[in-house]
């Protein structure tokens, strides 16, 4: 890209924003352009806060007791490393989280180990019952989310798979 | 009284254990579905955890998930709200196996409540009224006409395995019980694989009368009182209220004597609801009881001042009756309660979709009872229930009036709701004279539809 | 991109802004551009429809009795005839509006007569006080809005007037 | 009943009285200022009158444009509410030239009871404990002094003419009276060019105690018991409870005898309060009446069941109070109830502007009264209470619980509220054991600034 080519995009971005476009997609054969800006939150008018009021106080910041479990309310957005384009693997269950097969083994997996498809790679307790957790894509781990021992919720993300 | 409680439900019932928790000094714990990420029972609770998707079978009915949610946040009890959970007897007992109280009576009197002619029985032994009918199955046509001639025309053949009014056929005379009987054993055994069949009384256009009860660990049993709710369309209740004018207090007094006897010998614990029929003499029959809170409490809570919840929670956690009910319980007024439901006020069809104006009506005489809000949402994935408006007056007039006036002020946009209806029901002469029954809402809506 | 194609583009989207376009696709075969404006405050969504209610429902519209007087809540925005820029003559009290100075004279005023500033054109009638309302611009009097006998509202349009 | 009602007032009380009217079947006229075209009170009205600009002398308490409104939309009655022309004897005789019912005492009792003076002779006469001090205007410096002997210090002395703290001096002792009452007076003179003083008795920090009178145009007076009101801020109620701790049975009994016999003398009418300040030894004493509904009637509704403001129009309309009230009338449970102000909860300084959210609490036990709703403006022209939230328990710790939860669920976001002061206020033990006075918040404030 020439520096010719960049300051144009720049201009034309300048553009847009001033223009408060929010999406803007441009294909020409040789040049294809496609950009979103970053929703501005809490627009001016401030109505519906209440609906953004709760969306933006999960139930767990208000209410980090000592000795309660420290249970997340994860959302989609909040799904941690998803600008790198990492696959997310989430738990099917509410339950425990361990990562080894029974105390004192060592952990399914570890960040750089690469993983199967259906390889498990946890343990989620949950009525005393432990229920093995398959990875539901192929890749290198890159990183546990989640530490042993830690009460989880349904659909709370546990690990991120680099599947390339 | 218990550190921490889990509530088992959603919605405006998950809300109003959430309050009773709250002003108990009780930590709570709310489950939810990923529908509910915004609810107020989410938001209002001091923890929560998301158990499932929004399908109820993957969240809110789903045992495992409800339990180790419980587990994880090391609760002490469930509430289980109404609906959902609430009847599940084995869902008790897997608490009880987890060391998790269940609020509401042991699995065994659920279970004993949930099969109908094993409750019928139970009751008719304690000399409460129940509808004449067969005991139990009927072997074929001569025994029918034997039942039949003893119960007395018109009778209601109804499938043993069945429901949704498949296998179900009112005879009104001796003539036509042969062909009625063996089109419904035909229907029946198609329909549910089970073609036997039981008999009772059928009453045309009962009323719907019930009685509150509430049971102590202790061994002691309180009535607090009827409700009438024959205010109802394809039997889903629409309004109710409480007293009942057509209970007089001599009958109010006997039932409830006999009730608690009755259910002092079932062994009964926590509160429940014993259901009735009034035929047009003002006979009362038994036909079921419900083995949780009811959606309709709130009037029973206006006219005795009684907080029904907070009495299942200080049952449940070893007080007795005594030191939990005044101790002279009185009717004082009269309190009806309208179920605004999220859907259309005419073709009733189920109404989901995003709020846009909510304005709760408020003042003398006036309870709301929601789980929604200005731009809340409603999911399409659970009943219409979405608020309930109680009004509490010196009367049944005052209350009607009290009605009129929050029904007038009550404000839901973006969706449809059943508020008008409401208002088309308070404004009908039959209704403000107390002149109806379970037929009422069909005769009714003829009307409307004249109209 | 060359120059000319971004102020070709420029021009297009101003011109889009201008016309309140929200999204906007053009596909002609070489050239595809899609595009979609931010929302700008108190969007389409149906916020704050309370208040638009009832806004949009004065209190006498919902409750047009038989004899209860007319009366009728007027806001600027509904001040009639202002599309002709006309001057319009407010009720300063609550009243009843009469039109001449007492019952079978002719009227202070009609339309197509010129006024004065200051001159007297109605009475408004408060606790048994016959008060004179005096025009508050000089003009010709182009329509009477209220008839002889009606209650008004404070602020209440009474006339109006061509200036000039 | 009346056919037709205007409502001389804006905000919840307009709102209130509405409410009460529509449940009468009476037809309802609101008056607004151009402030409050979007205002509740317009909306829910059958119909509505703009009579004037915002400010409050130009449109509420526009006496003539009140009157017009209420001629040209031909109501048989006024109902002034709280505040505004509720308590101006000459709006009340204006009623009465113009055929128009004014809803309260007749013109010559408020009159009566606006002159402190004569109000205290007249509760002296009939027996009512008043506040000891100087029959009236004191000379000079020596009968200061032989008063002071009498009533016994600490004594305040207060300007004739005055208000607002200006002319007022406390004497703690004989020696310091003469520069004080020279003091007084000077300033007093200054302040209003008038500087006459009287003395009182000065109570330490006492509590306010108020009972509620309803009295019918046949010369039937009753008591609906007492409300204490102790917890203010610069004379401001902010918390209002019923019954009162520390009234007991006895008392209650006796003042409550010695009012009926008093207002029955005075020739007393409607609705109406009569103050009381209570000393440390429980000892009451008598200080105004007001002749009108309060802000803070909706505890007294809860303990009582009785709908004071239509007990109003009841009254007014010619209905005698055996008509009005039940049989037997008795104190049930406890009622708490907070002002939610738009102001600033450590400032107090008023907030208006729009509101951009509103989550009203609800449910058992809870009421609301507002105007207000998503979206809502408070306009700056106004006083600014802008909801009451009222709770009802058996007792007084289950009205506290119930009130905290319900403050916790009040939402109201894009002004400034005191919500956040009340749940401080609420988790403060020495309210929770109903340890306070008058002096209470002053104390809480110092202590709140301090940690």
């Amino acid at each position: 890209m020439k520096q010719q080519d960049i300051d144009d995009l720049k201009q034309l971005i300048e553009f847009l924003k001033q223009y408060q476009v929010a999406e803007f997609d441009l294909d020409r054969g040789d040049l294809k352009i496609r950009l979103k800006f970053a929703q501005e939150s809490a627009p001016s008018a401030g109505l519906g806060e209440l609906a953004r009021l709760i969306q933006s106080a999960p139930p767990a910041a208000h209410a980090p007791h000592a000795g309660a479990p420290a249970i997340s309310a994860p959302s989609a957005a909040q799904t941690p490393a998803e600008e790198e384009d990492l696959h997310v693997v989430k738990s099917p269950i509410v339950g425990t989280f361990y990562a080894s097969p029974s105390p004192g083994a060592s952990a399914f997996v570890a960040p750089g180990d690469v993983v199967e498809k259906g390889q498990v790679i946890c343990i989620v307790e949950a009525m005393k019952l432990m229920n093995e957790i398959e990875s539901d894509a192929a890749g290198e781990i890159v990183k546990c989310l989640v530490s042993n021992g830690q009460p989880i919720e349904f659909g709370q993300p546990l690990f991120t798979i680099r599947t390339a | 009284m218990f550190k921490k409680v889990l509530v088992a439900n959603r919605g405006e019932i998950a809300l109003r254990v959430l309050n009773a928790c709250r002003e108990l000094g009780v930590r709570t714990v709310a489950v939810y579905s990923e529908a509910d990420r915004n609810s107020l029972h989410v938001r209002f609770a001091d923890e929560a955890i998301c158990i499932g998707p929004p399908r109820p079978t993957d969240s809110y009915l789903n045992v495992p998930a409800v339990i180790s949610a419980a587990e994880i946040a090391d609760v002490e009890a469930i509430h289980p709200g109404y609906g959902l959970l609430s009847e599940n007897a084995n869902f008790a007992e897997v608490c009880r196996a987890s060391n998790i109280k269940f609020i509401g009576p042991p699995p065994e009197v659920t279970r004993l409540m949930g099969e109908k002619e094993k409750a019928r029985q139970a009751m008719k032994r304690a000399k409460v009224p129940i509808l004449p009918g067969s005991d139990g199955v009927i072997a074929d046509v001569n025994e029918a006409e034997s039942w039949a001639a003893k119960v007395g025309y018109p009778v209601i053949l109804k499938a043993k395995a069945g429901g949704g009014g498949r296998g179900m056929r009112i005879a009104r005379s001796a003539e036509e019980l042969p062909n009625l009987f063996h089109a419904a054993h035909a229907e029946a055994a198609n329909a549910f694989g089970n073609g036997e069949l039981y008999m009772e009384k059928f009453i045309e256009n009962p009323r719907h009368i019930e009685f509150q009860v509430l049971a102590d660990e202790q061994g002691h049993v309180a009535t607090l009182f009827e409700r009438e709710c024959s205010i109802q369309r394809r039997h889903q209740k629409l309004i109710e209220e409480a007293p009942s004018l057509q209970v007089t207090p001599k009958m109010r007094e006997e039932i409830s004597r006999t009730l608690c006897r009755c259910l002092t010998d079932i062994g009964y614990q926590n509160a429940g609801t014993v259901e009735f029929l009034m035929d047009s003499t003002g006979q009362l029959y038994f036909i079921e009881m419900n083995t949780r809170i009811q959606v309709e409490h709130p009037v029973t809570e206006a006219i005795t001042g009684v907080d029904l919840v907070k009495a299942q929670l200080r049952i449940a956690s070893g007080e007795e009756l005594s030191e939990i009910l005044p101790p002279k319980l009185e009717i004082r007024g009269h309190a009806i309660e309208c179920r605004i439901n999220a859907e259309h006020p005419r073709k009733f069809t189920p109404s989901a979709g995003q709020i846009t104006a909510f304005n709760v009506p408020g003042g003398h005489g006036v309870r709301v009872d929601t789980a929604q809000y200005a731009e809340g949402v409603i999911p399409p994935y659970y009943d219409s229930l979405i608020a309930k408006l109680i009004v509490h007056g010196a009367d049944r007039a005052e209350a009607i009036a009290c009605m009129r006036r929050a029904l007038s002020q009550f404000v839901i946009r973006g969706i449809e709701t059943s508020i008008s209806l409401h208002e088309e029901i308070f404004a009908d002469e039959e209704f403000q004279a107390g002149q109806f029954d379970t037929g009422y809402m069909e005769r009714f809506l003829a009307r409307r539809t004249e109209a």
